[in-house]
């Protein structure tokens, strides 16, 4: 029977309102050798959209160095993946989940977690933590705190009820950010290296089976609709494309997808995420040179009347993609059933290399397998340097009235500590089971978190941990994005190695503007550029990412914010070390050197309300020997406590460690900046480390050896924190500052979610 | 001594109740929901997680899995059965112990280390002298205890009430220290034989140092040692 | 196919932590008018036609409804 | 006094976990006519006297539903 085509004269009309340009149809047509139907239309505007297709970042992110005698398995799959010794790898990525939040900030940010998790048991690992990285507006308005609190409950509501722990993150609350939130999820899972699996579809013949949730018209268009275009007032228009997120049977589909890993079941398993079944069947294909013969009235379906085309590019979460052998079907339908899954074939493998798609026996869509994939259009964007970088630049901080007196410079590091952007996050990850599988070491609210390698349930356990942190300052991006990008980079080198971790390898989520825009897509490059020369610096690969385009609103594009996520490994998970001062009478050293740099710190954004300057300033080499100095250095246990200095400065970083550890510290300020250069200055390339004083003297040797700055500034002991002459503030003051600010501000109303009223 | 630890779909302790057991040096295995055989089993754990994705109300479902009913001739035998978390729920939802877990008063999940009071009680499988301060972490989202006035004080009198939640030095909190809100501060009960015990702490995430404390190892050692003296 | 409607509510003096955050949250929010809001379930049930409220009754105190905290109200919704 | 009660249910299309999950549950049970279960929220509103439908209508617009996914039906319950 032939196919049923569109016809030519409404065919580029639809072609254009499903988001593709009119040569994007052209090629489509080009490639067919003829106008395509309706459902083939609808696959590839998904599959070339920009969320799928990566055209307008693809060649940027060229720059990224990739490999490592340790990757295992780099960008192209569902996550990277990483060998962490002794037989043990690491599967981690990031990905965004802006858009849909955005709409439906419980449901958008839950079903995020819930497609990174699907991302890493995908490729046979067992999930084993998750971060956040999240951005809002200042929390002064209803809607910004109803999108904080609401993203933060879906992200536990997911997260605590797949047992996968939620074991940091970030959040920044920046007016930039008001009508485009960020929801960036970060997920690790952990296995044996040799079970290692691939999304590559192979062998004529072979079955291709759907497992979990049934098909609906939820999300048609979703993800990849949502995140290819620009979020404005007609975003309420989108919103019966948002999904409801069943954690539930995600659980099941871990233990069953695991399950049939282990038994060796399977050829190929891929998730359906973007673009639904469509993707993830191209993909697989694609991937293995092989072709597909799908037929639609075999998908369970919870809706009615569903056209073949819906069922190819819906979005219903909780779904699953495996291709098996006739003789391994029964069993691994078996292992379905007995989590309370479905599971259906619903196809074939062919060796035509086409994908097929009927309905029955109506063949609705017939195009080369990997066109889909692998064609769609790659664009060079325009760039243009934008015009306000050298009006924010040109401002020099030293021009204003600084705080001088030890009140006024007290009362503002008081402060900066009860600034939402560097207060205890503690209301949030309290929300957040951040403990079960019983190995995170290092709990959220140190500078990276820290997890023991091993398989608790097997009694598997090894000698290793992994360190994680996610960090971007996107103010720092918006003054300068080579150098911002450096920044996030380097704090999370800085982070991970603060707590024993050897930087391995980085995941990314690159959020901007609408990249069609010159100035948006300078600000785009430059940032990969500045990414891609820090991870060569380090020697530390890039080996998964996502890019999300598209975040703006009234035209008014989000800060670039290329959100780092930093994957480190400790020989010896007992080494690890945290940040809190631990003893009356050690020594505190400040490795590295404070300059006088307040562009774009928070001290300027709270005291004086500016973000303007230039960023502080990245030094690649030195920065790579601090954090190689700081691991030595607790590797060999003279280091008793390390904490970087990030935003606030060195006072921030000085009050944290106070108030982490319930005790006070005598420091001196060095004397040759401004006092509020020396407090409050963000100057990179600076940690903050304890040592028993009989222990000065090895680590300011190996600092020598290293060439990093080291210097003791002062005590630890009583119950304040005196900075020299500049500052004198009490534990107590610190902690009632420190602590209580997000809740106070998320309650200053009741911010209900209609989902946290449900007691289904 | 073998602890048997029971998997419901959707639950996600299991793993690391028989990983905590193994640590203190005693044996563990699995049981499936759907499995009747209890024989080879000292002791039973119904672990916490979300069985069920915890719709409906949380332990509704578990409750009809066929191990359930075994579970409960197990424990009217007098032998040691525990539920922790969603084990506690799912032990008051089949009516072996009394009361309901309800959300949360502040509606939010949490997951945090607290103080716990053990109380003079009839409970058998907790034996620090009473008045002894316990830090076990929680983590729910319905761990808000309540019964009624009656259930509370048959509850009181029968030394029913094992652990609740304190100050730090042991003191209640004035007009309620519960972060769930739970009725009289409490934490875990039992049934009135002792011999059923439910408690919202997970004692499992505090048997290792280094990953949070070793007050959770109480739990677990009592229960031997009493298995053992009924043995011997 | 028949069709019943369930409402179940908490039981006389059991506290309810949504409906009483509801009831603070819509206070707040300037309705002063509010003063007091339970938040339950409504269950729709659709079963074979013939099926008897006796029927759906039962798996009300089986699973639906947990009568040591909750009430409960069926009603029939015709067939559909 | 005034009383309303508001049914709030997910909208068309909207998958349904915890329905979903109850449906099985009852049929595992041997309830082999259960077609069907949707699980939605029973709201029981009391106002002050006079206060208008829309007023209700908004509180529900704003907090108690949620317009993405759901949809309500308001009731007058009549005075109390
Ligand atoms: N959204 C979040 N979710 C979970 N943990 C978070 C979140 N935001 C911050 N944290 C945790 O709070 C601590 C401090 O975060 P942050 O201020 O970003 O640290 P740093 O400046 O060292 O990167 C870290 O342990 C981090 O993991
Ligand atoms: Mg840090």
């Amino acid at each position: 029977m032939t196919l049923e085509t569109l016809s030519p004269e409404l065919a580029p009309t639809l072609a254009v309102e499903l988001g593709l340009k009119l040569d994007e149809y052209e090629k489509i047509v080009d490639i067919l050798g003829r106008v395509p139907s309706l459902t083939e239309l609808y696959m590839y505007s998904l599959m070339w959209s920009e969320h799928c297709s990566y055209k307008h970042s693809r060649k940027a992110l060229r720059m990224f160095p990739t490999q490592g005698d340790h990757v295992l398995q780099g960008p192209g799959e569902n996550a990277g993946v990483i060998d962490v010794g002794d037989g043990w790898a690491v599967a981690f990525k990031m990905e965004s989940h802006n858009h849909p939040s955005a709409i439906e900030p419980y449901q958008g940010a839950a079903t995020g977690v819930g497609g990174i998790i699907r991302d890493i048991f995908t490729m046979g690992a067992r999930p084993v933590a998750s971060l956040d990285s999240l951005r809002f507006g200042t929390l002064d308005t209803p809607r910004q705190r109803y999108l904080f609190e609401g993203a933060v409950a879906g992200i536990g509501g997911y997260g605590n009820c797949l047992g996968v722990p939620t074991v940091g993150g970030e959040v920044y609350f920046e007016e930039a950010y008001e009508g485009n939130c960020l929801i960036n999820a970060m997920a690790l899972g952990l296995m044996r290296k040799e079970n290692l699996t691939r999304a590559v579809a192979a062998g004529p013949g072979n079955l291709v089976l759907l497992i979990g949730s049934t098909t609906g018209r939820d999300g048609i268009g979703g993800a990849s609709t949502l995140a290819s275009q620009e979020f404005d007032e007609k975003a309420e228009d989108k919103r019966p494309s948002v999904q409801v997120g069943d954690p539930f049977e995600e659980k099941l589909l871990i233990e069953a997808c695991l399950e049939l890993l282990d038994a060796k079941l399977l050829v190929a398993l891929g998730d359906l995420g973007a673009a639904g079944l469509t993707s993830s069947a191209s993909e697989m294909a694609s991937r293995g040179g092989v072709g597909l013969d799908i037929d639609v009235t075999k998908v369970p379906q919870r809706e009615d009347a569903m056209m073949p085309f819906e069922i190819m590019v819906s979005e219903s979460q909780e779904r699953m993609l495996a291709v098996v052998t006739p003789e391994n079907l029964a069993a691994s339908q078996a292992v379905c059933k007995k989590w309370g899954l479905l599971s259906t074939v619903i196809g074939t493998v062919t060796d035509t290399g086409r994908f097929v798609v009927r309905e029955g026996e109506t063949v609705v869509a017939d195009m080369p397998a990997a066109t889909l994939a692998h064609d769609a259009p790659v664009y060079d964007p325009a760039m243009e340097r934008p015009a306000y970088l050298a009006e924010v630049q040109a401002f020099d901080p030293m021009t204003l009235e600084h705080p001088h007196t030890r009140e006024a410079l007290s009362a503002t590091l008081l402060e900066l500590l009860a600034s939402p952007n560097i207060c205890s996050r503690h209301w949030i990850w309290e929300q957040y089971d951040h403990q079960v599988m019983l190995n995170t070491v290092v709990l959220p609210g140190g500078d990276a978190a820290v997890l023991r390698i091993g398989d608790t349930g097997r009694g598997e356990m090894s000698e290793r941990g992994i360190a994680v942190s996610a960090d971007c300052n996107g103010r720092y991006c918006y003054l300068d994005p080579y150098t911002g990008a450096q920044i996030a980079f380097v704090e999370a080198a800085r982070n991970v190695a603060c707590t024993g971790g050897r930087p391995a390898a980085i995941t990314d989520c690159l959020n901007f503007g609408n990249p069609e825009k010159p100035e948006v897509f300078w600000t785009f490059h430059q940032s990969v550029k500045g990414l891609a020369d820090a991870c060569t610096a380090f020697g530390v690969p890039v080996v998964s990412g996502n890019v999300s385009f598209y975040n703006e609103s009234f035209g008014q594009a989000i800060y670039p914010t290329p959100t780092v996520g930093l994957v480190g490994v400790l020989d010896y998970v007992d080494d690890h070390c945290t940040m809190e001062f631990k003893a009356e009478g050690d020594a505190i050293v400040l490795l590295g050197r404070t300059r006088n740099e307040l562009g774009g710190s928070e001290y300027l954004k709270v005291h004086h309300g500016m973000v303007a300057g230039r960023p502080p300033k990245v030094d690649l080499v030195d920065e790579r020997l601090l954090t190689e100095l700081v691991v030595t250095a607790i590797r060999t246990g003279i280091v008793r406590s390390a904490h970087d200095c990030a935003e606030g400065g060195l006072a921030v970083a000085l009050a944290e460690c106070c108030i982490a550890g319930g005790i006070g510290a005598t420091v001196d300020a060095e004397g040759t900046l401004p006092a509020v250069a020396e407090l409050f200055s963000e100057s990179q390339g600076r940690i903050v480390v304890t040592v028993a004083p009989e222990h000065l003297g090895a680590l300011k040797q190996l600092a020598a050896t290293h060439g990093t700055p080291c210097t003791r500034i002062g005590t630890v002991g009583g119950d304040r924190l005196r900075i020299g002459t500049a500052a004198d503030v009490s534990l107590t003051e610190m902690r009632d500052a420190y602590l209580p600010t997000l809740e106070r501000l998320v309650h200053s109303d009741e911010t209900l979610q209609s989902e946290e009223l449900t007691d289904r | 001594m073998r602890f048997g630890v029971v998997t419901f779909p959707g639950s996600n302790c299991e793993q690391d109740v028989v990983h905590a057991v193994n640590h203190l040096g005693f044996d563990a295995g699995h049981i499936w929901h759907g499995d009747t055989d209890l024989s080879g089993y000292d002791a039973i754990v119904l672990p916490g997680g979300f069985s069920y994705g915890d719709y409906i109300r949380c332990g509704a479902v578990a409750r009809f899995s066929p191990v359930m009913s075994e579970i409960v001739r197990y424990a009217e035998a007098g032998r040691p059965v525990i539920g922790i978390c969603n084990g506690f729920q799912i032990l008051t939802e089949a009516h072996m112990l009394p009361g309901a877990l309800l959300r949360n008063r502040g509606l939010k999940f949490i997951c945090k280390t607290v103080h716990l009071r053990a109380e003079e009680s009839a409970c058998r499988w907790l034996d620090v002298p009473a008045g002894t301060v316990l830090r076990v972490p929680i983590n729910h989202n319905e761990g808000n205890y309540i019964c009624d006035d009656e259930t509370l004080a048959r509850m009181r009198e029968n030394g029913q009430i094992v652990l609740r939640y304190c100050e730090p030095d042991g003191t209640l909190a004035e007009g309620g220290g519960a972060p769930n809100g739970a009725l009289d501060d409490i934490a875990g009960i039992c049934n009135e034989r002792g011999n059923v015990f439910g408690l919202m702490p997970h004692p499992e995430r505090a048997t290792d140092p280094m990953s949070g404390g070793t007050d959770g190892a109480h739990f677990f050692t009592a229960i031997a040692r009493r298995v053992a003296e009924v043995a011997s | 196919m028949a069709r019943f409607e369930i409402y179940v509510t908490y039981r006389k003096g059991i506290f309810d932590p949504p409906g009483a955050t509801a009831e603070r949250a819509l206070q707040n929010l300037g309705y002063a008018e509010v003063e007091q809001v339970k938040i339950g379930k409504y269950i729709q049930l659709e079963v074979a036609d013939g099926t008897p409220e006796a029927r759906v009754r039962e798996m009300c105190d089986r699973l639906l409804a947990n009568p040591v905290i909750e009430d409960y109200r069926i009603e029939t919704a015709g067939e559909a």
